[in-house]
């Protein structure tokens, strides 16, 4: 057995053969080995989905909650101890769709936080519906002529959104992904990473093919902090499809903005009941 | 003496400024004294109340008849005139019309407008003051209290000046002060946040909602002195699931919010209940459903509480009965929450939680928090298993890097020991009895028994749960005082119901719900949990609280005169 | 006859293809068939099984005991060898391991490998059907039905192939056909949203979740032959305040989801109940809480969807038994939902979600739709009132946009008449009893009678709601050739509950609910509604369905044994 | 009393003396008079807040729901009877805080609906706790020291999300709320109209004066149909505040997208259950 401190992954998974979670894990336990991160040094805070099952196929702390709901404990865990590197991870529909209003709002907290996101563009866990990056034309048991929606466009509303910290990569590009996945971590801030992710069995037009034919890495003279620009390469998708680090900012996070009196994690701190007693006064 | 004072105007005229002052002036003075609110749900205009009774007995709730009718404009007397009492008295703005020869004109706006035109509340706990024939050596320091410096000097002015515009009318009121010096003066939010904070609550989550945002306003207001985070959610939904990540991260956290918010909790609360994440919840009741009234009282959340998620699993609901309940329960819901790993619900309601009363000091030296979480030295520290099968279903809690090479993981859906997704029909229901069982424990071992009230021999049984206690005890006395055998059993706990002195009561009593509610909820409650049938039920669903004369008077009316 | 054959593989292997396939075949042999499905929540891999019973009689459920084993790996085999009756046969891919003498290869692999490598289901209907000694013919229009053209030629060669790899097994299964030509063969889903879109369903709103989603798929299908808007919400909150929107503007609408999105829609149930507007929701059971199983069958939301929402409102629950009754309270919800202006919620599970079975032609004849929606003519029209009280509390129905002048005014906040926010007292508690009489009218005309099987005097009366009544239908039936005096009352509307048949029923009789929950929900309603005592309660929450045998069996060790 | 079809106001409502709701109703009711629209052609769909009290006030159709699900039953009224003008209103706390997902995925719909959001940067009926868009150093009962997250900024979110018509405008200036609105109500699609109304009881902050300081009239040289523009207007907020039409864009509408026959209102069309009967043949 490996040291029970690394970070280590399972030979069982319920994802498909084929299925990009593979490769983005693979890449996810590289990046994670790269920082010399232990097992229990790491939480990961996942929804419902194919992609939400990752902390039962890697071993670091895990909370599998509710879809939708992959964001908010996170932001719990890190008022309770902020010394765990914390990772939410889940799937576009999870957190895009039923967590919308999670990811709103916490690139307005922008806690310390890296965020993956299993782009695969459906619904994989309930078999094959759109889900909000799906493309317009796409057909599904539900969808039977496509969407009634236009696609979201996760970069492009992050940006909008003004997060400090927004990339792209695919998990046809090893050392990409696990470039994107470091760089995130090492982000002081929310880090939104939107993975293209190909599902083999659900999305027959986003396939391995249909990304690799299109993606192109955004190289060094590539300005990320310039919003401008960020704005103009997050619209761009169809045939040419940038992957990298689209914008990134330095900004104050949620927890410079608590009223905490020190550094020491609120879990480590004792309190007696009677601290608490001189707060009569005000009633008396 | 039984001395009740209603201070009535619009929204925005500085109404909660004279209840608060005077309030907490009587307070010190030394009488017993309940003070409740009626607001509407707007900012200005409309028309609110406050009502501040005294009393040398211990108060129990609010009373309708009116001996001191403050009203800032003279809508507040058409609408309160019925309720004055013969020998009433009416304080109004002196411009107004002139009722009878009871109603007293202060000149407030006339005095303010040289002062602070603003202020025309102060003028009037003077002239309050002064015909309550009180001096006004506590009511400086009061104001002393509640103003910053540069207004301070201004409204002792102001006080000065209404306190010698009328002329005194009562002159025994201060023989009746009787209450002993240990006590303090406090509301139902302020006391069930303040339990929380001594219970050592870290983490509150929430998003405002009347009536429950006192419960965070109190809270938010010591975090500079405490090491506590109060965060305001995107919605409900992220409240409690913030509140969950906080809990699983080894701090005690806490939400709140009314049933509204409630119900956007729910499938969080199974998430609790499945992960077995302690989390206290209080739901602050106002009518429903939707957004029905916004301002006001109920407890039509009973059985929608204790039903709170999808398929079974373990989760106590408790409704304490007044504020000093309400510290107690704040302090001690947390303490039950992390040693059975359970959501635990906190039934109050607006009632409960915009009244203030004078209750005994808290006693901290009862107070000892139990976290049931393990340390390094246990045999379980090491192979961590999260949802560890143990005879009480109640598993070895870590939390995520306490412990060196472990890992804590936490499923929403079914799981085995380690926390790990399962599907087979084995563990699946090893794990539903290992929830379950650990109710039974509770139980045995934690289950507060209601308080009765009453002799060993009853005809009748008076059953409430919160804070219909309050009004229920005042009738309890007025009926005795007739001489009718009435007990009162007033639950605090009441999921799971602890059910061995209802049994014991009810073979020989009828029995009588008081609730707050349309469909007597609690009678349901008791039906399916003892099979006990509940005769009579007292109900009231318009959004006000009881007094304690109106169930006397519904007592007679609908259960003596009908039985 | 009561021939059983249990498909199993790993998701992914096409399993559904064959039982889609093999299930039309056999039913458009003539068969009484019983078809369920055990899925597992994931998309490949795994163990997936489906089970196709046939029968001279009419089924109501699964059974364990298999006849013919069709293993799509070996793992199949490891897992249901002990399931398979002394006689039973395993047909099995040529490479396997044999197990015994009744093990049969097919060498499906290899066939497919010449014509469609995918295809391997196709080789094994063939198999399977000349293993039961049925012939080619209506196999070959089914898939013809089944496949398009360019792929039909090849399945139809691999089909033969796969028939003339095998020896006949069963000679005189065919002896038994004696179903009625007017039947029709439908899963529980499909039957909820074909019942619905006859009610005149013109919009769904939803958020897709197992085991829920077929409802919509199927409703997704007809949307270019319909005048109908099939929607996916971006949660459940959208989805079912859509339908709101939707029922607002005077079309009928409806949701449909799990008890997790339920969960997500408490407060939007409540919305309905106090706007009164009509909509319904369907609850597709899984077991829970949370999570939970996402892809199995349980039926633990019973109380969790009768107390909806925070404070009381008139909400109507019903739990369809099967098929054919989910396409009959598809229609009738609607039905009903619009006369009483309410929301109702309809009781599924996976199980009967899931299954298909041989039933009934529906009645069209017997369908008619009542929208209670007023017209130009009708004297509320003018000065137009949504919410004027009346009688029995139905205020008259009209839709924004529908008469010249008008305007149409809903509200969550409680409101008078005209649909206005109001906080008084009488109003409130007018607009209270308007609501809750509603429900009284309800009872009286619309409530449906449980179903009773048995006779007058019995000992025993079993219990159940929703899809447990097809296994205990069946081992009703077992019991009674033992010559046990049982009955079986079987509820369809379980809220309000209808009382009477019960009542009678339970002065002589012992009562069992039969339940696929750990807390015996059911017996609470019954205790809580009617004090009447069940004594006893067959449980299960493993999330697989009942066998009639399974609750004959209990029945024996629980009830009978115990009594 | 005016001729029935004839949209009215109420004398009496519950809000404060001097609150921005008055003029914002007042120009409200200006522009559906100026655009003949009669009180039965108009449905307003509004959630809880002061603002959200709006169709008690003025005499059009309303369905007042619950906070923060403004938008969702508006969908169905649209689906039901795309006859009915639909406007959506709401305080900033209900249609960006509780409300958020909605207004996300409602971008991507593009239903042919107004949206009025009295952004009024506060929680009104609540007493004053932060809304998304409060000033980060804001104090309030539940913000002692500021808020924890930056603030929402509803047109640079709105341009970022691709919304197909973003304006923002005062109602401080009658004329210009007047002519949004309309512009808004013409515009085919989607149009969020961001209204900043001063709260007079609980924003000290942002009051008449701070805006009246700050707002500029965006001229005719200003381009709304160039994404990048938008962007960089969007983004402007502080001591300059642009108000007018932000962004314009003619595209797809949610109704476009459905797979309904013919133009008549769903409301209308007449049903037999037996229309349905043929389907039973697909399970023979
Ligand atoms: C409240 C709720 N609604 C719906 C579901 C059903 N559900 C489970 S996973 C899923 C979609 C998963 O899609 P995505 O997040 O993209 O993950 P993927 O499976 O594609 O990795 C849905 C709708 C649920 N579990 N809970
Ligand atoms: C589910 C739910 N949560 C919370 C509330 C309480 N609530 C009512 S209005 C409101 C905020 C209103 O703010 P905004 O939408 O900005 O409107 P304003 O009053 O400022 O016009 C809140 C939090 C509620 N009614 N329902
Ligand atoms: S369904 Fe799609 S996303 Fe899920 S595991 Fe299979 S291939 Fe991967
Ligand atoms: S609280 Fe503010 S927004 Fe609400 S009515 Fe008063 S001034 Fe207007
Ligand atoms: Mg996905
Ligand atoms: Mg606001």
């Amino acid at each position: 057995m490996a040291n029970k401190k690394e970070i280590t992954i399972t030979d069982e998974t319920a994802w498909c053969p084929g299925c990009g979670n593979f490769p983005l894990r693979k890449a996810l336990l590289a990046a994670l080995r790269d920082m010399n991160l232990d097992s229990d040094q790491v939480a990961m805070f996942t929804g419902i989905g194919q992609a939400a099952k990752m902390p039962h196929y890697i071993n670091v702390n895990g909370f599998n909650g509710l879809h939708g709901r992959s964001f908010p404990p996170a932001i719990g865990t890190r008022v309770g101890n902020h010394n765990l590197k914390v990772i939410v991870e889940s799937g576009d529909g999870c957190s895009y769709g039923e967590g919308g209003n999670h990811i709103l709002h916490n690139i307005r907290r922008n806690p310390d936080v890296t965020h993956l996101v299993h782009n695969n563009q459906i619904y994989g866990l309930t078999k094959g519906q759109a889900s909000p990056t799906s493309e317009e034309y796409i057909r599904t048991g539900i969808q039977i002529e496509g969407t009634t929606a236009k696609p979201f466009h996760p970069a492009r509303f992050a940006v909008g959104m003004g997060a400090s910290f927004v990339a792209r990569t695919f998990v046809g590009d090893q050392d990409h992904l696990k470039k994107m996945v470091k760089a995130a971590m090492e982000h002081r801030g929310y880090a939104l990473v939107d993975i293209l992710q190909p599902c083999v069995s659900f999305n027959k037009i986003n396939t391995y093919q249909w990304y690799s034919e299109r993606v192109y890495k955004l190289d060094d003279s590539y300005d990320p902090s310039n919003i401008d620009n960020a704005f103009e390469k997050a619209r761009e998708w169809g045939d040419n499809i940038p992957i990298g680090i689209i914008f990134q900012n330095e900004e104050k996070i949620f927890r410079d903005r608590l009223l905490l009196e020190d550094d020491e994690p609120l879990v480590e701190k004792d309190f007696n009941p009677k601290d608490a007693k001189s707060i009569m006064k005000d009633f008396k | 003496m039984d001395f009740n004072i209603l201070i009535g105007g619009e929204a925005g005229q500085g109404l909660k400024t004279i209840d608060d002052i005077l309030g907490k002036i009587l307070f010190r003075e030394g009488f017993n004294i309940f003070s409740s609110k009626d607001f509407m749900s707007r900012i200005r205009g409309g028309h609110n109340f406050m009502q501040l009774r005294i009393s040398d007995q211990k108060l129990y709730g609010p009373e309708n008849d009116i001996d001191l009718l403050i009203a800032l404009n003279s809508e507040t007397v058409e609408i309160h005139r019925e309720q004055l009492k013969e020998d009433g008295i009416v304080l109004i703005e002196g411009e107004s019309e002139v009722i009878d020869g009871r109603t007293i004109l202060v000149p407030a706006s006339v005095i303010a407008n040289d002062i602070n035109p603003k202020a025309v509340n102060t003028v009037f706990v003077g002239a309050i003051l002064k015909a309550m024939n009180l001096n006004l050596e506590i009511a400086k320091k009061v104001l002393a209290d509640n103003f910053e410096e540069e207004l301070l000097d201004d409204n002792i002015k102001l006080l000065e000046r209404g306190y010698n515009s009328v002329e005194p009318i009562y002159d025994n009121l201060e023989a009746n002060i009787t209450k002993a010096n240990d006590e303090i003066f406090i509301d139902g939010n302020s006391a069930l946040g303040f339990g929380a904070l001594s219970g050592g609550l870290r983490f509150y989550s929430a998003y405002p909602m009347s009536p429950s945002t006192g419960i965070m306003k109190f809270l938010a207001g010591q975090q500079k002195d405490y090491d506590l985070v109060v965060e305001q959610a995107e919605d409900e939904l992220a409240a409690l699931n913030m509140a969950l990540g906080g809990s699983y991260s080894g701090i005690r956290s806490m939400s709140g919010t009314s049933g509204g918010g409630l119900a956007l909790m729910n499938e969080t609360i199974g998430l609790a209940g499945i992960t077995e994440t302690p989390v206290v919840v209080a739901d602050v009741q106002r009518p429903g459903p939707a957004t029905g009234l916004p301002t006001r009282t109920g407890q039509g959340d009973l059985l929608f509480a204790i039903n709170s998620a999808q398929d079974d699993f373990p989760l106590m609901v408790i409704a304490p009965r007044d504020q000093e309940d309400l510290f107690y329960t704040g302090f001690r819901a947390l303490n039950l929450a992390d040693k059975y790993q359970i959501p635990v619900i906190i039934l109050s309601d607006q009632f409960n939680a915009d009244s203030s009363k004078n209750i005994k000091e808290f006693d901290f030296d009862s107070l000892t928090i139990e976290r049931n979480i393990i340390s390094s030295d246990d045999e379980n520290a090491e192979n961590y298993k999260r949802y560890k099968f143990t005879e009480d279903g109640i598993s070895p809690r870590a939390y995520p890097g306490q412990f060196k090479g472990e890992t804590v993981l936490v499923d929403s859906d079914e799981h085995d020991e380690k926390g790990h997704i399962v599907e087979d029909a084995e563990t699946r229901i090893k794990m539903v009895d290992k929830r379950a069982c650990k109710i039974d424990k509770l139980i045995e071992e934690d289950l507060q028994k209601p308080n009765y009230y009453g002799e060993e021999d009853i005809n009748y049984l008076l059953l409430t749960w919160g804070s219909s206690y309050g009004p229920a005890r005042e009738a309890y006395q007025l009926l005795k005082e007739e001489d009718i055998k009435v007990g009162l059993l007033s639950f605090n706990d009441v999921w799971p119901l602890p059910k061995d002195k209802l049994k014991e009561l009810a073979e020989d009593a009828e029995l009588v719900t008081v609730e707050l509610n349309s469909t007597a909820q609690f009678k349901s409650l008791i039906a399916s949990e003892t099979l006990i049938d509940v005769e009579n039920s007292i109900l009231k669903y318009d959004g006000r609280p009881f007094t304690g004369k109106e169930i006397y008077q519904r007592f007679l009316d609908e259960v003596i005169d009908n039985g």
